[in-house]
Protein backbone atom coordinates (compact mmCIF):
# COMPACT_ATOMS: atom_id res chain seq x y z
CA UNK A 1 0.00 0.00 0.00
CA UNK A 2 1.68 3.33 -1.10
CA UNK A 3 1.51 6.53 1.02
CA UNK A 4 -0.58 9.24 -0.07
CA UNK A 5 2.00 12.39 -1.08
CA UNK A 6 0.41 15.65 -0.46
CA UNK A 7 2.70 18.38 -1.43
CA UNK A 8 2.32 22.13 -1.90
CA UNK A 9 4.59 25.61 -2.00
CA UNK A 10 2.09 28.27 -1.57
CA UNK A 11 2.45 32.25 -0.28
CA UNK A 12 -0.83 32.02 1.83
CA UNK A 13 -0.15 30.49 4.95
CA UNK A 14 -1.68 26.67 6.35
CA UNK A 15 -3.67 25.36 9.26
CA UNK A 16 -1.78 22.49 10.38
CA UNK A 17 -5.02 20.34 11.60
CA UNK A 18 -6.86 20.57 8.03
CA UNK A 19 -4.05 19.58 6.43
CA UNK A 20 -3.11 16.72 8.97
CA UNK A 21 -7.24 15.78 8.72
CA UNK A 22 -6.55 15.32 5.08
CA UNK A 23 -4.65 12.13 6.23
CA UNK A 24 -6.78 10.83 8.57
CA UNK A 25 -10.49 11.64 7.53
CA UNK A 26 -12.60 8.21 7.86
CA UNK A 27 -9.31 6.27 8.16
CA UNK A 28 -9.05 3.93 11.04
CA UNK A 29 -5.94 2.15 10.28
CA UNK A 30 -3.65 5.00 11.47
CA UNK A 31 -2.47 4.78 14.76
CA UNK A 32 0.19 7.44 14.45
CA UNK A 33 0.23 11.20 13.30
CA UNK A 34 3.39 13.53 13.63
CA UNK A 35 2.84 17.26 13.04
CA UNK A 36 5.58 19.33 12.65
CA UNK A 37 5.33 22.91 12.21
CA UNK A 38 8.49 25.82 11.65
CA UNK A 39 7.15 29.07 12.66
CA UNK A 40 9.41 32.17 12.26
CA UNK A 41 10.96 33.52 15.30
CA UNK A 42 11.71 37.31 16.15
CA UNK A 43 15.37 36.69 17.06
CA UNK A 44 14.58 38.52 19.93
CA UNK A 45 12.98 41.36 18.55
CA UNK A 46 15.50 41.85 15.91
CA UNK A 47 13.52 40.85 13.50
CA UNK A 48 10.84 42.64 11.70
CA UNK A 49 9.87 40.02 8.96
CA UNK A 50 11.65 36.76 6.42
CA UNK A 51 11.55 37.12 2.87
CA UNK A 52 11.41 33.84 1.65
CA UNK A 53 12.78 33.52 -1.75
CA UNK A 54 12.56 29.65 -3.79
CA UNK A 55 12.67 28.16 -7.28
CA UNK A 56 9.70 27.73 -8.50
CA UNK A 57 8.92 24.23 -10.19
CA UNK A 58 11.94 22.70 -8.63
CA UNK A 59 10.80 23.71 -5.05
CA UNK A 60 8.04 21.20 -5.46
CA UNK A 61 9.49 18.99 -7.09
CA UNK A 62 12.85 18.78 -4.53
CA UNK A 63 9.94 18.10 -1.77
CA UNK A 64 8.25 15.42 -3.83
CA UNK A 65 11.18 13.78 -4.07
CA UNK A 66 12.10 13.07 -0.55
CA UNK A 67 8.62 12.58 0.30
CA UNK A 68 8.34 9.76 -1.85
CA UNK A 69 12.07 8.75 -0.23
CA UNK A 70 10.74 8.83 2.88
CA UNK A 71 7.45 6.60 1.87
CA UNK A 72 9.91 4.25 0.18
CA UNK A 73 12.02 4.10 3.45
CA UNK A 74 9.06 4.00 6.17
CA UNK A 75 6.00 2.43 5.99
CA UNK A 76 3.69 5.58 6.03
CA UNK A 77 -0.36 5.97 5.04
CA UNK A 78 -0.12 9.71 4.18
CA UNK A 79 2.52 12.64 3.74
CA UNK A 80 1.95 16.41 3.84
CA UNK A 81 4.53 18.70 3.10
CA UNK A 82 3.74 22.57 2.58
CA UNK A 83 6.28 25.41 2.73
CA UNK A 84 5.78 28.93 2.20
CA UNK A 85 7.40 31.43 0.67
CA UNK A 86 6.65 35.88 0.12
CA UNK A 87 7.26 38.00 3.40
CA UNK A 88 6.58 36.05 6.61
CA UNK A 89 6.31 37.63 10.06
CA UNK A 90 7.36 36.99 13.23
CA UNK A 91 5.15 34.22 14.90
CA UNK A 92 3.85 32.94 11.23
CA UNK A 93 4.12 29.35 10.30
CA UNK A 94 6.39 28.63 7.19
CA UNK A 95 7.15 25.10 7.21
CA UNK A 96 4.28 21.73 7.68
CA UNK A 97 5.38 18.24 7.49
CA UNK A 98 2.61 15.38 8.82
CA UNK A 99 3.55 11.88 8.59
CA UNK A 100 0.98 9.50 9.33
CA UNK A 101 1.88 5.36 9.93
CA UNK A 102 0.53 2.78 11.87
CA UNK A 103 3.11 3.11 14.85
CA UNK A 104 4.63 6.01 16.09
CA UNK A 105 8.56 5.50 15.80
CA UNK A 106 7.83 5.41 11.86
CA UNK A 107 5.84 8.56 12.13
CA UNK A 108 8.50 10.49 13.87
CA UNK A 109 11.62 8.99 11.97
CA UNK A 110 9.83 10.29 8.53
CA UNK A 111 9.03 13.65 10.01
CA UNK A 112 12.26 14.10 11.41
CA UNK A 113 13.85 12.96 7.98
CA UNK A 114 11.67 14.83 5.91
CA UNK A 115 12.51 18.23 7.90
CA UNK A 116 16.50 17.18 7.86
CA UNK A 117 16.11 17.48 4.06
CA UNK A 118 13.73 20.28 3.19
CA UNK A 119 16.53 22.87 5.00
CA UNK A 120 19.13 21.81 2.93
CA UNK A 121 17.91 20.42 -0.15
CA UNK A 122 14.88 22.35 -0.88
CA UNK A 123 15.14 25.13 -3.05
CA UNK A 124 14.56 27.77 -0.63
CA UNK A 125 16.57 30.99 0.56
CA UNK A 126 15.57 33.21 3.80
CA UNK A 127 16.44 36.87 3.95
CA UNK A 128 16.22 38.68 7.36
CA UNK A 129 14.83 41.94 7.21
CA UNK A 130 15.64 43.78 10.45
CA UNK A 131 13.87 45.61 12.40
CA UNK A 132 14.44 49.50 12.85
CA UNK A 133 16.30 50.41 9.62
CA UNK A 134 18.66 47.34 9.93
CA UNK A 135 20.02 45.81 7.04
CA UNK A 136 18.77 42.74 5.11
CA UNK A 137 20.75 39.50 5.60
CA UNK A 138 20.73 36.31 3.78
CA UNK A 139 20.77 33.79 6.65
CA UNK A 140 23.36 31.17 6.12
CA UNK A 141 22.92 27.69 6.29
CA UNK A 142 24.08 25.76 9.34
CA UNK A 143 26.71 23.38 9.94
CA UNK A 144 23.95 21.28 12.06
CA UNK A 145 21.73 21.36 9.57
CA UNK A 146 24.04 19.98 7.39
CA UNK A 147 25.27 17.20 9.90
CA UNK A 148 21.82 16.18 10.21
CA UNK A 149 21.11 15.17 6.55
CA UNK A 150 24.35 13.38 6.12
CA UNK A 151 23.07 11.50 8.95
CA UNK A 152 20.47 9.69 6.33
CA UNK A 153 22.38 8.77 3.70
CA UNK A 154 24.04 5.44 4.19
CA UNK B 1 20.56 27.48 -22.02
CA UNK B 2 18.60 29.58 -19.70
CA UNK B 3 20.60 30.59 -16.43
CA UNK B 4 18.67 31.14 -13.38
CA UNK B 5 20.16 33.15 -10.31
CA UNK B 6 18.77 33.01 -6.78
CA UNK B 7 19.13 35.15 -3.18
CA UNK B 8 22.75 37.37 -3.48
CA UNK B 9 23.61 35.43 -6.52
CA UNK B 10 20.36 37.30 -8.29
CA UNK B 11 21.17 40.30 -6.07
CA UNK B 12 24.48 40.64 -6.75
CA UNK B 13 24.36 40.19 -10.85
CA UNK B 14 21.45 41.99 -10.87
CA UNK B 15 18.72 39.68 -12.69
CA UNK B 16 16.70 36.75 -12.05
CA UNK B 17 17.83 35.40 -15.19
CA UNK B 18 18.98 35.31 -18.75
CA UNK B 19 19.56 33.66 -21.79
CA UNK B 20 23.62 32.76 -22.28
CA UNK B 21 25.57 30.78 -24.66
CA UNK B 22 28.88 29.78 -23.14
CA UNK B 23 31.39 28.74 -26.18
CA UNK B 24 31.87 24.81 -27.43
CA UNK B 25 34.76 24.45 -24.74
CA UNK B 26 32.75 25.06 -21.50
CA UNK B 27 31.42 21.78 -20.80
CA UNK B 28 30.87 21.58 -16.82
CA UNK B 29 28.72 23.78 -14.27
CA UNK B 30 33.06 24.52 -12.73
CA UNK B 31 33.81 25.87 -16.66
CA UNK B 32 30.36 27.35 -16.39
CA UNK B 33 31.09 28.89 -13.38
CA UNK B 34 34.53 30.14 -14.14
CA UNK B 35 33.05 31.49 -17.43
CA UNK B 36 30.52 33.51 -15.94
CA UNK B 37 32.90 35.20 -13.39
CA UNK B 38 34.86 37.05 -16.32
CA UNK B 39 31.44 38.25 -17.50
CA UNK B 40 31.41 41.19 -15.65
CA UNK B 41 32.31 42.51 -11.77
CA UNK B 42 28.46 41.65 -10.86
CA UNK B 43 29.24 38.26 -11.92
CA UNK B 44 32.56 38.17 -10.51
CA UNK B 45 31.03 39.49 -6.89
CA UNK B 46 28.10 36.84 -7.58
CA UNK B 47 30.77 33.79 -7.61
CA UNK B 48 33.11 35.45 -5.68
CA UNK B 49 33.26 31.90 -3.95
CA UNK B 50 32.59 29.05 -5.71
CA UNK B 51 33.40 26.70 -3.56
CA UNK B 52 29.95 27.25 -1.89
CA UNK B 53 27.81 27.80 -4.77
CA UNK B 54 25.76 25.11 -5.60
CA UNK B 55 24.16 24.38 -9.32
CA UNK B 56 20.77 22.89 -10.23
CA UNK B 57 20.85 21.34 -14.12
CA UNK B 58 17.59 21.09 -15.09
CA UNK B 59 16.26 21.28 -11.81
CA UNK B 60 18.27 18.60 -10.26
CA UNK B 61 21.45 18.99 -7.75
CA UNK B 62 24.18 18.64 -9.50
CA UNK B 63 27.92 18.83 -8.40
CA UNK B 64 30.52 20.96 -10.39
CA UNK B 65 32.11 18.13 -12.08
CA UNK B 66 28.31 17.58 -13.73
CA UNK B 67 28.22 18.16 -17.39
CA UNK B 68 26.11 20.43 -18.89
CA UNK B 69 25.18 18.11 -21.73
CA UNK B 70 21.91 19.29 -23.35
CA UNK B 71 20.17 20.64 -20.63
CA UNK B 72 17.75 23.38 -20.86
CA UNK B 73 18.20 25.55 -17.48
CA UNK B 74 20.93 25.90 -14.99
CA UNK B 75 20.42 27.62 -11.66
CA UNK B 76 22.89 28.71 -9.02
CA UNK B 77 22.35 29.19 -5.86
CA UNK B 78 23.78 29.34 -2.47
CA UNK B 79 23.36 26.60 0.31
CA UNK B 80 20.08 26.26 1.07
CA UNK B 81 18.01 27.68 4.02
CA UNK B 82 14.52 26.23 3.84
CA UNK B 83 12.37 24.30 6.38
CA UNK C 1 13.47 30.31 31.36
CA UNK C 2 11.25 27.39 32.64
CA UNK C 3 8.47 25.73 29.80
CA UNK C 4 4.92 25.78 30.20
CA UNK C 5 3.52 22.29 31.09
CA UNK C 6 0.00 21.22 30.52
CA UNK C 7 -1.22 17.89 31.52
CA UNK C 8 -4.31 16.23 31.13
CA UNK C 9 -6.55 13.30 31.84
CA UNK C 10 -9.44 13.03 30.59
CA UNK C 11 -12.52 10.83 29.65
CA UNK C 12 -13.84 13.60 26.21
CA UNK C 13 -11.57 13.86 23.01
CA UNK C 14 -9.29 16.56 21.78
CA UNK C 15 -8.44 18.88 19.34
CA UNK C 16 -4.62 19.22 18.76
CA UNK C 17 -4.46 22.37 17.34
CA UNK C 18 -6.14 23.98 19.80
CA UNK C 19 -3.98 22.90 22.54
CA UNK C 20 -1.33 23.48 20.36
CA UNK C 21 -2.29 27.29 20.36
CA UNK C 22 -1.74 27.39 23.66
CA UNK C 23 1.74 27.21 23.39
CA UNK C 24 2.06 28.99 20.60
CA UNK C 25 -0.55 32.07 20.98
CA UNK C 26 0.55 35.35 21.04
CA UNK C 27 4.59 34.07 20.83
CA UNK C 28 6.95 35.26 18.26
CA UNK C 29 9.95 32.95 19.65
CA UNK C 30 9.15 29.58 18.81
CA UNK C 31 10.77 27.98 16.12
CA UNK C 32 9.44 24.40 15.90
CA UNK C 33 6.39 23.11 17.15
CA UNK C 34 5.60 18.92 17.36
CA UNK C 35 2.49 17.28 17.57
CA UNK C 36 2.18 13.79 18.23
CA UNK C 37 -1.64 12.02 18.18
CA UNK C 38 -1.80 8.79 19.14
CA UNK C 39 -5.30 7.29 17.34
CA UNK C 40 -6.91 3.97 17.91
CA UNK C 41 -6.72 1.74 15.13
CA UNK C 42 -9.54 -0.98 14.38
CA UNK C 43 -6.92 -3.66 13.23
CA UNK C 44 -8.21 -4.39 10.25
CA UNK C 45 -11.59 -3.91 11.24
CA UNK C 46 -11.13 -6.78 14.38
CA UNK C 47 -11.58 -4.13 16.94
CA UNK C 48 -14.59 -2.40 17.84
CA UNK C 49 -13.20 -0.29 20.82
CA UNK C 50 -10.62 0.28 22.94
CA UNK C 51 -11.35 0.38 26.88
CA UNK C 52 -8.51 2.41 28.43
CA UNK C 53 -8.39 2.25 31.99
CA UNK C 54 -5.98 4.19 34.34
CA UNK C 55 -4.94 4.91 37.90
CA UNK C 56 -6.45 8.20 38.41
CA UNK C 57 -3.95 10.17 40.33
CA UNK C 58 -1.17 8.57 39.51
CA UNK C 59 -1.74 9.47 35.85
CA UNK C 60 -1.76 13.13 36.36
CA UNK C 61 1.58 12.82 38.56
CA UNK C 62 3.61 10.22 36.24
CA UNK C 63 2.79 12.20 33.80
CA UNK C 64 4.23 15.71 34.97
CA UNK C 65 6.72 14.20 36.15
CA UNK C 66 8.08 12.73 32.74
CA UNK C 67 6.97 16.16 31.08
CA UNK C 68 9.06 17.89 33.71
CA UNK C 69 11.97 15.96 33.02
CA UNK C 70 11.64 16.26 29.36
CA UNK C 71 11.66 20.07 30.12
CA UNK C 72 14.82 19.43 32.24
CA UNK C 73 16.48 17.74 28.83
CA UNK C 74 15.63 20.06 26.20
CA UNK C 75 15.25 23.72 26.10
CA UNK C 76 11.65 23.77 26.02
CA UNK C 77 8.88 26.55 25.55
CA UNK C 78 6.52 24.32 26.06
CA UNK C 79 4.51 20.82 26.49
CA UNK C 80 1.26 19.58 26.67
CA UNK C 81 0.71 15.99 27.24
CA UNK C 82 -3.26 14.83 27.13
CA UNK C 83 -4.20 10.93 27.57
CA UNK C 84 -7.66 10.01 27.60
CA UNK C 85 -9.47 7.03 29.40
CA UNK C 86 -12.60 5.34 28.66
CA UNK C 87 -14.11 3.73 25.74
CA UNK C 88 -12.73 4.73 22.75
CA UNK C 89 -13.81 4.14 19.05
CA UNK C 90 -11.72 3.47 15.88
CA UNK C 91 -10.41 6.65 14.26
CA UNK C 92 -10.78 8.78 17.42
CA UNK C 93 -7.77 10.37 19.59
CA UNK C 94 -5.75 8.50 22.24
CA UNK C 95 -3.10 10.45 23.52
CA UNK C 96 -1.70 13.89 22.16
CA UNK C 97 2.26 15.17 23.04
CA UNK C 98 3.38 18.65 21.80
CA UNK C 99 6.49 19.88 22.16
CA UNK C 100 7.42 23.78 21.74
CA UNK C 101 11.02 24.78 21.28
CA UNK C 102 13.38 27.46 19.50
CA UNK C 103 15.05 24.72 17.06
CA UNK C 104 13.35 21.39 15.52
CA UNK C 105 16.05 18.79 16.92
CA UNK C 106 14.43 19.38 20.20
CA UNK C 107 11.25 19.38 19.92
CA UNK C 108 11.44 16.19 18.17
CA UNK C 109 13.63 14.68 20.54
CA UNK C 110 11.12 15.67 23.75
CA UNK C 111 8.47 14.75 21.97
CA UNK C 112 9.87 11.25 21.23
CA UNK C 113 10.87 11.01 24.47
CA UNK C 114 7.57 11.97 26.35
CA UNK C 115 5.68 9.34 24.10
CA UNK C 116 8.12 6.52 24.82
CA UNK C 117 7.81 7.42 28.45
CA UNK C 118 3.80 7.32 28.21
CA UNK C 119 3.68 3.90 26.68
CA UNK C 120 5.48 2.28 29.49
CA UNK C 121 5.32 4.55 32.63
CA UNK C 122 1.72 5.83 32.55
CA UNK C 123 -0.46 4.03 34.36
CA UNK C 124 -2.96 3.01 31.81
CA UNK C 125 -4.17 0.13 30.69
CA UNK C 126 -5.70 -0.63 27.19
CA UNK C 127 -8.14 -3.75 26.63
CA UNK C 128 -9.46 -4.93 23.22
CA UNK C 129 -13.40 -5.15 22.54
CA UNK C 130 -13.41 -7.67 19.21
CA UNK C 131 -15.88 -7.17 16.59
CA UNK C 132 -18.81 -9.32 17.04
CA UNK C 133 -18.74 -11.23 19.75
CA UNK C 134 -15.22 -11.47 19.82
CA UNK C 135 -13.66 -11.65 23.56
CA UNK C 136 -12.16 -8.65 25.43
CA UNK C 137 -8.50 -8.80 25.80
CA UNK C 138 -5.94 -6.84 27.89
CA UNK C 139 -3.11 -5.82 25.12
CA UNK C 140 0.40 -6.86 26.35
CA UNK C 141 3.05 -4.44 26.51
CA UNK C 142 5.20 -4.83 23.80
CA UNK C 143 8.96 -5.60 23.84
CA UNK C 144 10.00 -2.40 21.75
CA UNK C 145 8.50 -0.53 23.46
CA UNK C 146 10.28 -1.13 26.41
CA UNK C 147 13.60 -1.23 24.58
CA UNK C 148 12.23 2.61 22.94
CA UNK C 149 12.11 4.14 26.93
CA UNK C 150 15.15 2.00 28.28
CA UNK C 151 17.37 4.12 25.18
CA UNK C 152 17.10 7.28 27.39
CA UNK C 153 18.08 5.82 30.67
CA UNK C 154 21.36 7.18 30.79
CA UNK D 1 -3.53 0.44 53.94
CA UNK D 2 -5.33 0.74 51.15
CA UNK D 3 -4.88 -2.11 48.03
CA UNK D 4 -5.48 -0.59 44.63
CA UNK D 5 -6.03 -3.55 41.45
CA UNK D 6 -5.53 -2.42 37.94
CA UNK D 7 -6.38 -3.89 34.70
CA UNK D 8 -6.49 -7.90 35.26
CA UNK D 9 -5.42 -7.91 38.15
CA UNK D 10 -8.96 -5.91 39.30
CA UNK D 11 -11.04 -8.63 37.22
CA UNK D 12 -9.42 -11.65 38.47
CA UNK D 13 -9.15 -10.49 42.32
CA UNK D 14 -12.77 -9.18 41.43
CA UNK D 15 -12.64 -5.70 43.23
CA UNK D 16 -10.80 -2.64 42.48
CA UNK D 17 -9.64 -1.35 45.85
CA UNK D 18 -9.81 -2.59 49.24
CA UNK D 19 -8.36 -1.84 53.15
CA UNK D 20 -5.75 -5.03 54.02
CA UNK D 21 -4.27 -5.29 56.94
CA UNK D 22 -1.17 -7.88 56.30
CA UNK D 23 0.92 -9.31 59.65
CA UNK D 24 3.93 -7.51 60.86
CA UNK D 25 6.37 -9.56 59.22
CA UNK D 26 5.53 -8.66 55.71
CA UNK D 27 8.03 -5.74 55.02
CA UNK D 28 8.88 -5.87 51.31
CA UNK D 29 6.51 -5.62 47.67
CA UNK D 30 7.76 -9.27 47.20
CA UNK D 31 6.23 -10.19 50.79
CA UNK D 32 3.26 -8.69 50.09
CA UNK D 33 2.24 -10.11 46.68
CA UNK D 34 2.94 -13.71 48.44
CA UNK D 35 0.76 -12.86 51.53
CA UNK D 36 -2.17 -11.81 49.30
CA UNK D 37 -1.49 -15.03 46.67
CA UNK D 38 -2.56 -17.25 50.14
CA UNK D 39 -5.72 -15.19 50.49
CA UNK D 40 -7.91 -17.06 47.82
CA UNK D 41 -8.20 -18.87 44.62
CA UNK D 42 -8.88 -15.29 43.03
CA UNK D 43 -5.60 -13.61 44.61
CA UNK D 44 -3.74 -16.75 43.79
CA UNK D 45 -5.25 -16.10 39.94
CA UNK D 46 -4.27 -12.56 40.34
CA UNK D 47 -0.67 -12.97 41.31
CA UNK D 48 -0.07 -16.25 39.42
CA UNK D 49 2.71 -14.45 37.67
CA UNK D 50 4.59 -12.35 40.41
CA UNK D 51 7.40 -11.70 37.73
CA UNK D 52 5.68 -9.24 35.50
CA UNK D 53 3.44 -7.78 38.15
CA UNK D 54 3.93 -4.22 38.89
CA UNK D 55 3.59 -1.98 42.06
CA UNK D 56 3.30 1.33 42.66
CA UNK D 57 3.86 2.76 46.54
CA UNK D 58 1.56 6.17 47.51
CA UNK D 59 1.41 6.74 43.65
CA UNK D 60 5.50 6.31 42.94
CA UNK D 61 6.25 2.77 40.95
CA UNK D 62 8.52 0.81 42.93
CA UNK D 63 10.51 -2.29 42.87
CA UNK D 64 9.92 -5.96 43.87
CA UNK D 65 12.77 -5.41 46.92
CA UNK D 66 10.69 -1.93 47.82
CA UNK D 67 9.78 -1.45 51.38
CA UNK D 68 6.42 -0.85 52.18
CA UNK D 69 7.14 1.53 55.32
CA UNK D 70 4.58 3.85 56.04
CA UNK D 71 2.95 3.80 52.69
CA UNK D 72 -0.91 4.49 52.80
CA UNK D 73 -2.07 3.33 49.40
CA UNK D 74 -0.35 0.61 47.19
CA UNK D 75 -1.17 -0.81 43.79
CA UNK D 76 -1.10 -3.73 41.76
CA UNK D 77 -0.98 -3.63 37.90
CA UNK D 78 0.17 -4.96 34.84
CA UNK D 79 2.86 -3.54 32.62
CA UNK D 80 1.22 -0.32 31.44
CA UNK D 81 0.03 -0.30 27.48
CA UNK D 82 -0.77 3.84 27.53
CA UNK D 83 0.35 6.31 24.80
Amino acid sequence: MSARIIVRVQKESFDASTEAAALTQGRRDIGALVTFTGLCRDEGGALAALGIEHYPGMAEEEITRVAREAASRWPLEGIVAIHRYGLIQPGEPIVLVVTASTHRAEAFAAATFLMDYLKTEAPFWKKQHLSGSGPENWVESKAEDNAAVQKWRV
Amino acid sequence: MRALYFAFVRERIGKAEEEISPPENIKTVADLMGWLRGQGENYAAAFANIKTMRAALDRTHVKHDALIGNAREIAFFPPMTGG
